[in-house]
């Protein structure tokens, strides 16, 4: 029986959701591995300038490797307070 | 040591009087000084008139996030307490948006703790502010935003 | 903008919203930001517990003073307004001896005028602070009650 | 007629009006000018480390020159706050 493909959750906040239409989506790791890689794939648009990311609710860097279960978000620079 | 990123409307004065005195022990006495920010929501931004707004955040992230700044700052400076209270969801002007509250034995540590809180929150915290204008909604960019 | 120097002793989170409530038209949607700093009576200090305190002032200097730190302020920082609140005569553990608020459209401004007018109120304007400890009564020194 | 003497009050505060043991007094001008000139006629004592003075109502140096009327306080570095 053939094991289950990686697969990561990626969210996306603010403009960056309404410019790609969508806020979730799953993807699998099949062929890719880092934070870089996921965005290329779901989104296949290079990456918007000051983009932000955190891989299960941290921040991280667009080089880390992700595994199975993550949850990705990218977003721009925040603006709270 | 409490972080809440709640929708309900809070008033900041009345929020800090009930902190106080739910712990009457942490604060009495020991309290040399309380140093609070209170960022409210204004009704012109970038030279135009706003009429309202939205406060996106990242469900989960936020509350982690504010609680590891609040962490630093306890490991920064000696504080007997902090407070943070940040709004989500829709707002109006004249809204309290965040409340940032750190009691300490001395001045300095409460106002450096205090502007060092804010201050992450403000370039790290994972909220976004859309406007509505008379042109429309603005996603608000951290220029016209910030300081 | 205002300096209330007075012997009664005043809750500081009660003082803020009154003083909002007093004039909304100078505040709602205008104040991007509220930094207060509020001073209590500690009851230990120096290594000593306190059992109560006396505050002497030079009446006529002190407002004269504290006015002039608050223009100095504004001049500074671009300030929606100000609020002093000292207290002097006899203290308890837990007494609120000075709040100093600043309002701004922008955080920055409201906490660097809080800031400086705390500091200039803290090294310059004439307060004397007198201790009851069980060893009796002693006149607080500036390297003791600083930061 | 003569005229009056120009006069000065000098106050004293905290530590400094304790040791004293006088809060207020009155001092004729007389072959006298400057602060530091009124302290010493006043108190005989040398100036203590660190005192303020103070010339109605706002701070001064100990060579400002006096004239009639004027309030001169003197107090001990404040511990307000």
């Amino acid at each position: 029986m053939p094991t289950a493909m990686p697969r990561v959750t990626i969210r996306y906040f603010a403009s960056l959701r309404e410019r790609l239409g969508r806020a979730e989506e799953v993807l699998d790791l099949e062929g890719i591995r880092t934070v870089a890689e996921v965005w290329a794939r779901a989104t296949g648009e290079p990456l918007p300038a000051n983009t932000l990311v955190a891989v299960n609710l941290e921040y991280a860097d667009f080089s880390q490797p992700l595994r199975d279960g993550d949850e990705v978000a990218f977003f721009p620079p925040v603006t709270g307070g | 040591m409490t972080v809440l990123v709640q929708e309900t409307a809070f008033d900041p004065w009345e929020a800090l009087a009930s902190y106080e005195r739910s712990a009457p022990e942490r604060f009495a006495g020991k309290t040399g000084g309380a140093a609070v920010f209170v960022g409210s929501m204004r009704d012109f931004n970038q030279g135009q008139t706003v009429r309202a707004m939205t406060l996106e955040h990242y469900p989960g992230m936020t509350v982690k996030y504010l609680e590891k700044v609040e962490a630093e700052a306890r490991a920064r400076w000696p504080l007997l307490d902090c407070l943070v209270i940040h709004r989500y969801g829709p707002l109006q002007p004249g809204d309290p948006i965040v409340l940032v509250a750190a009691w300490a034995a001395h001045r300095d540590a409460a106002f450096s703790a205090c502007r060092y809180i804010i201050d992450e929150l403000k370039t790290r915290a994972p909220f976004w502010k859309q406007e509505q204008t008379a042109a429309g909604r603005r996603w608000v960019t951290p220029e016209g935003s910030g300081k």
